[in-house]
């Protein structure tokens, strides 16, 4: 029991992550149709920038937090605007391809900014581990639950709430009639970069003092996000937050009952099988008929 | 007549090339552009992606390297147990996938290709785990030895070219036709009796086929196999070689195997900056000639070949 | 006066300039012997690749200040491999026919090391690995050599520790690659030989940035210890997880680790961490008697100089491999033969990692006392015994 | 079914339908629908827009299946049977959207067309078999054919989408006849077509008929549509609402009152007497 508690534990807070993850690349699915192969190079710029600002600079938290968060959104939109944006005729192969570009660029920037060897953060708060029934939940494991159920929130509430929020969701359903309609599409589109870019530094920002960053760490956290995000439904908040979870879950369960070593396979199989019988995801509603 | 040129240039490359570095080089271009042409089938003719081919190729690699070091087959028995092994694979992954449209073939295959890393690290009893498979053979045929670095060489390209020879004949066939118009107009390509869903399993599994091919050869060549060889970043990196040489075209195949072969080689000059040249290199190239170098370097023939003038460049592949 | 001092700098300087472009032949008597340094300096493996580089590019000059090999200078080629085996068999290659190198110190990592094994063998040119792998040199390779400490030194290490406690229960957790796998093999191996019982064996990905779980299964076995076994900076999240969880047992780490940024990374969560390593990190604790004590200082004192970073302990295995290369090349005249000859007849030589001592039966050279316990205390290594 | 056919005509009709029905979440699409298209003739079906033709079309064709009822193409029962599949039993369609291969020449689109008469599979493509390229020579040869037949033989070796708007059309015909089929399904095939093209379509198709194949076109110029059909289908709501030769149709009070309203109903009666 208590190792299952803690297995739990273990799977909602690696899932959390996964999950803003995910939510990057969902919401720029769903606003372009894109898939940007270089979300995880934005985890780790959040994270290590994060590093830099908070105990390199020593700046408070949150001024650390919102200015890693901005250094992320500012790479995505510069992605969007000098790269993503010049392409004349957007192929989806191609668009894939300047992404998967702009991840080595930016691996590369990142190598030689921060260097070769790992950071390490400390905790957001001073608190002592929590003793549940044995089991050990980090505080730091709160952070991210409650920050990640914010960005979500946050997220549904500037799609329904915020005229820009629904002019993009407009733009995700007819990026021709949203510009006839006089939606600045562009802007749009520029917009949705930057914003799931800054899903992506938000993510860094929250695994930094979890586990150590290094420039080359993002695409494994990339790929995991991408996976959680096909699990859940690409294009749905609330599928990209179960998408991850679970995936977070099942890992650590993976590890409890299979063996560590096939834990990745884990993932990747219950990817094999929504596909096979549930392509749409877990909560994915929209037929996905782009790429 | 492009194969004679081509094939004189190997021969002419084989001997007069005395440098084991640049034999090297041209054998992993070879091997590299089998990969390509296999993917660039899927990629441009029946408009899939692939995102674990590397999955295939280290099918191919393994099975060839377990039944060789391990049980001491003949590597000429081994080749047709990768290739059955591996078509079997991609069947069974495509099977389900293709029968819808989108990119779920893409999907599939990135988690293919993840197990496939993971098997190939797990199963240590047969593949060496981690750190990898010694002893696998040289090839030999009869009187002729392979273990030397020429022979070797010219075996690859045969290979290779024979494989550029059978695609491009398979693409000016009734099937190649019907693959071309799958790419086209799915809908009309189906109206015109044309087994959509039966078409792209095939091609899949012959692209699959040719990944597993190069396993083989890649395997005998270096005598070493281990799983970072065959990662994600592997199977990206095939997908790259297709778009930068130019989707839809055997040659561009080759040529995109060719510059992703060399460009990192002669990109270690920039040593620490040698991430971001290689990133830039790839954007731009993307965003200046985005139906790949290949047709990119061909625009003004097309253009020649239909009659009228103003016509936009390529099939928007 | 200050005129004719100006003139003489001018004139020094000049001729500085000078000898640099015409040199090294001009103002070597001999030929230069080339060797080749092949190391994982970009890619996940830089941690190990950069220091290797570093640390050759020093030896190099420090042997050529002492006036060369014979009076021949040394020159070294020094290519990336990030880690990748195909790109490693492109570099030997390269080194081979290119830069018609007569020796190599490299690769880092196993993989590559064994991907370039047939290269080498083929062209008849002596290696010397980096690699701890234990593949390398056993079955014995005639012109393969590695300065790395095999595993199963490691692991003796650490279990002659765990046997002095009177432990018996131990469980182990070990990094999914060729590294972590060495040691899982040799930690079970050995474990039965030390009277030791593996209750549970656990492994975590490389880029994994939780171990809780895996630990969690640990715990419910009961052991009374755990060996962790993997490179930064998967060791550094299990040790700050260890004491999050609050499992009082002890926990050692492998040689993988020894490194000052682990110390930084783990925090003062790495209290107490027990690990065997090179004598490198404690140095300055050796008995006098000690005779890699004046080679270790000149080593430290020398890197911290001219790289202004931290030393750590992978840097010697390149430093070793060439003073080695350096060694056995005497007397050769360039002939491969000969050196890889000589390589088997050294003995006794204090290098950074071990004293050496090579036969045709054993090309690694090292023995047990390569390794010293150490335990962090205050942030610091403290040589135990 | 024989029996009922062989009891009702003297010959048994190409293609039935037979009640069937579709709906799309709350819309009933089709409802019930059944209707006989008799061999060599040309059919047309009609209604007003929304009415469910396009969906009646799919549903013969394969890629929208009924939720009752059943098609039949002469004895063939085709529910369950894939698009494709039709294909190869006689069913060809044109696009409303003309839908051609973008990337291939006018010829090689009516070769794609060949698809299901040739057999050359993967195996025998790559070895070159003599079977093979005696195959590939006789279907350029047909390909040949069907170009000159519907005019365009000229431009053969053009890119298929720089042919103009007009010729488009026509090339979609000859490419849906190399499938050779028994029946051909033209939706809207004079959409967009100027006059002089619009009789040239006029004569095209029945010339098509000459050559035996029955053609069922879903069609809004009531002029053509008045001018050369046989029989006229007319479809409201997803019901049928008439079913005639064009004289009947333009006298069926229903039709002028549901789907043409006040408006006078084009083409002569006389014109088109059979």
């Amino acid at each position: 029991m208590q190792e299952f508690l803690q297995y739990i534990f273990s799977g909602i807070t690696n899932g959390a992550v996964y999950a803003v993850i995910a939510l990057g690349f969902s919401m720029l699915y769903g606003s372009t149709g894109l898939i940007n192969f270089a979300q995880g190079e934005f985890v780790m710029i959040g994270a290590l920038s994060l590093i830099s600002l908070w105990k390199g600079v020593n700046l408070p938290l949150p001024l650390a937090f919102a200015g890693a968060v901005a250094i992320t959104a500012i790479a995505g939109a510069m992605l969007e605007r000098f790269a993503i944006r010049s392409v004349k005729k957007p192929h989806p192969i191609v668009l894939v391809i300047i992404t998967v570009g702009a991840s080595i660029l930016l691996r590369g920037v990142g190598m030689l900014v921060w260097g070769k060897d790992s950071h390490g953060s400390p905790s957001f708060s001073d608190h002592a581990p929590y003793d549940i029934l044995g089991a050990t939940l980090l505080p730091q494991s709160l952070w991210i639950l409650v920050l990640t159920l914010g960005v979500v929130l946050g997220l549904h509430i500037f799609h329904k709430r915020f005229l820009t929020g629904r002019a993009m969701l407009a733009c995700a359903i007819s990026t021709k009639a949203a510009g006839i309609v006089g939606i600045p599409t562009e802007k749009m589109v520029l917009l949705a970069f930057s914003m799931s870019a800054a899903m992506g530094g938000i993510g860094g920002v929250l695994i930094a003092p979890l586990s150590m960053s290094s420039f080359d760490m993002g695409m494994n956290l990339g790929l995991k996000g991408f996976c959680a995000a096909m699990i859940g439904g690409l294009g749905s908040s609330w599928g990209a937050v179960v998408g991850g979870l679970l995936l977070g879950v099942l890992e650590a369960l993976g590890v409890g009952f299979l063996s560590s070593g096939l834990k990745d396979a884990a993932a990747f199989v219950l990817l094999l099988l929504i596909l096979y019988f549930r392509p749409s995801g877990l909560l994915g509603t929209a037929s996905v008929q782009r790429f | 007549m492009r194969y004679l040129i081509l094939m004189a240039g190997v021969l002419a490359a084989g001997f007069g090339l005395s440098s084991p570095y640049q034999i090297q080089l041209l054998t992993f271009i070879g091997i590299n552009s089998l990969l390509a042409l296999g993917l660039n089938m899927l990629m441009g003719y029946a408009g899939q992606i692939s995102l674990g081919h590397a999955a295939f190729f280290g099918l191919g690699a393994y099975v060839t390297g377990v039944l060789t070091a391990h049980f001491h087959w003949s590597p000429w028995l081994a080749l047709p147990v990768a290739i059955l092994l591996t078509a079997a694979a991609a069947f069974l992954i495509a099977l389900p996938l293709l029968e819808l449209s989108g990119f779920y073939l893409g999907m599939g295959t990135l988690g293919f290709g993840m197990i496939g890393y993971v098997v190939f690290r797990q199963w240590s009893s047969l593949t060496g785990g981690d750190s990898g498979l010694v002893g696998i053979p040289s090839l030999e045929l009869g009187p002729l030895s392979f273990a030397d670095a020429k022979n070797y060489l010219f075996l690859v390209w045969a290979v290779a070219l024979l494989c550029i020879f059978l695609c491009d004949r398979l693409i000016h066939s009734r099937i190649g036709r019907a693959l071309r118009a799958i790419h086209d107009s799915e809908r009309a390509a189906s109206s015109m009796g044309i087994d959509t869903g039966r078409l792209k399993v095939h091609i899949f599994v012959l692209s699959a086929v040719m990944a597993a091919i190069a396993g083989f050869l890649y395997a005998h060549l270096v005598s070493f196999i281990s799983p970072g060889s065959f990662d994600f970043l592997v199977s990206i990196r095939i997908v790259t070689m297709v778009v930068i040489g130019g989707m839809a075209s055997v040659w561009g195949a080759l040529l995109g195997a060719s510059v992703m072969t060399i460009l990192p080689e002669t990109l270690t000059v920039f040593t620490e900056y040698e991430m971001i040249v290689y990133g830039l290199i790839m954007i731009t190239i993307m965003i200046v000639i985005p139906q790949g170098l290949f047709r990119g370097i061909l625009d003004i023939y097309e253009r020649a070949r239909f009659r009228t003038g103003s016509i936009p460049a390529g099939p928007q592949a | 006066m200050k005129a004719a001092g100006i003139a003489s700098i001018g004139v020094l300087a000049a001729a500085a300039v000078m000898l640099v472009m015409i040199a090294p032949g001009q103002s070597w008597g001999k030929e230069p012997y080339r060797i080749g340094g092949i190391y994982a300096i970009t890619g996940s493996s830089s941690f190990l690749g950069d220091p290797e580089k570093k640390s050759m590019e020093m030896a190099v000059e420090e042997i050529n200040s002492r006036g060369g090999i014979d009076g021949h200078p040394l020159e070294a080629v020094i290519l990336d491999s990030e880690g990748d085996p195909t790109k490693a068999v492109l570099a030997a290659n390269k080194l081979i026919s290119k830069d018609k190198v007569i020796a190599i110190v490299g690769p880092s990592l196993t993989p590559t090391t064994l991907a370039i094994v047939p290269v080498v063998e083929k062209a008849g040119i002596p290696l010397i690995s980096c690699a701890a792998g234990i593949k390398i040199t056993e079955p014995v390779k005639p012109l393969v050599f590695k300065t790395a400490q095999n595993d199963v030194l490691a692991v003796s290490a650490i279990y002659r520790h765990i046997q002095g406690r009177n432990i018996k229960k131990i469980g182990i957790i070990t990094v999914e690659n060729a590294y972590g796998e060495s040691g899982r093999d040799q930690l079970k191996a050995l474990a039965p030989k030390f009277g030791i019982n593996i209750v549970q064996a656990e492994t975590y990905g490389a880029k994994d940035t939780d171990m809780t779980a895996q630990l969690a299964k640990l715990r419910a076995a009961q052991p009374e210890a755990i060996v962790c076994w993997g490179t930064n900076p998967g060791p550094a999240v299990i040790t700050k997880n260890v004491v999050q969880m609050n499992m009082k047992i002890p926990l050692y780490q492998s040689h993988g680790v020894a490194s000052p940024k682990y110390i930084e990374l783990a925090g003062p969560a790495s209290e107490g961490v027990l690990l065997p390593t090179g004598k490198i990190l404690v140095a300055e604790q050796l008995p006098e008697s000690d005779p890699q004590k004046n080679v270790l200082k000149s080593y430290i004192a020398e890197f911290e100089k001219r790289f202004s970073m931290p030393v750590g302990g992978f840097g010697g295995y390149a430093y070793d491999g060439t003073y080695l290369l350096a060694a056995a090349l005497k007397g050769t005249e360039g002939d491969k033969k000969k050196i890889a000859e000589n390589m088997e007849k050294i003995k006794g030589h204090a290098g950074v990692t071990g004293t050496f001592a090579f036969s045709p039966q054993d090309h690694n050279g090292l023995g047990a006392d390569a390794f010293v316990m150490v335990e962090i205390r205050g942030g610091k290594w403290h040589l135990l015994k | 079914m024989n029996a009922q056919g062989s009891g009702q005509e003297a010959f048994l009709p190409v293609l039935r339908l037979e009640e069937i029905s579709r709906s799309f979440g709350g819309i009933q699409a089709l409802n019930d629908v059944s209707f006989e298209v008799a061999p060599g003739a040309i059919h047309a079906l009609i209604g007003p827009n929304g009415a469910g033709k396009t969906t009646l079309l799919n549903v013969i064709t394969g890629s929208c299946p009924p939720d009752t009822g059943a098609a039949f193409l002469g004895d063939c029962r085709l529910n369950g049977r894939k698009p494709h599949e039709r294909v190869s039993l006689g069913i060809a369609r044109t696009f409303q959207n003309i839908e051609l291969f973008g990337s291939m020449t006018v010829l090689e689109n009516v070769l794609v067309g060949r698809h299901v008469k040739t057999r050359c599979g993967f195996f025998g493509a790559m070895a070159g078999l003599p079977g093979c390229s005696l195959e590939e020579r006789k279907a350029r040869q047909r390909a040949h054919e069907l170009l000159d037949f519907v005019g365009l033989s000229e431009a053969a070796d053009w890119r298929s989408t720089d042919l103009p708007f007009g010729w488009q059309r026509f090339l979609e015909i000859a490419r849906a006849l190399a499938t050779g089929p028994k029946v051909l399904l033209l939706d809207e095939p004079a959409s967009g077509l100027n006059p002089v093209e619009t009789s040239t379509l006029c004569d095209l198709l029945r010339k098509i008929r000459e050559n035996g194949v029955t053609l069922l076109l879903v069609e809004h110029d009531m002029n053509l549509v008045m001018e050369i059909s046989d029989r006229v289908f007319v479809l409201n709501h997803g019901m049928k609402l008439a079913d005639g030769t064009p004289c009947e149709i333009q006298a069926n009070e229903a039709v002028i009152s549901a789907y043409l309203g006040r408006e006078r109903m084009g083409g002569k009666c006389s014109a088109c007497a059979i």
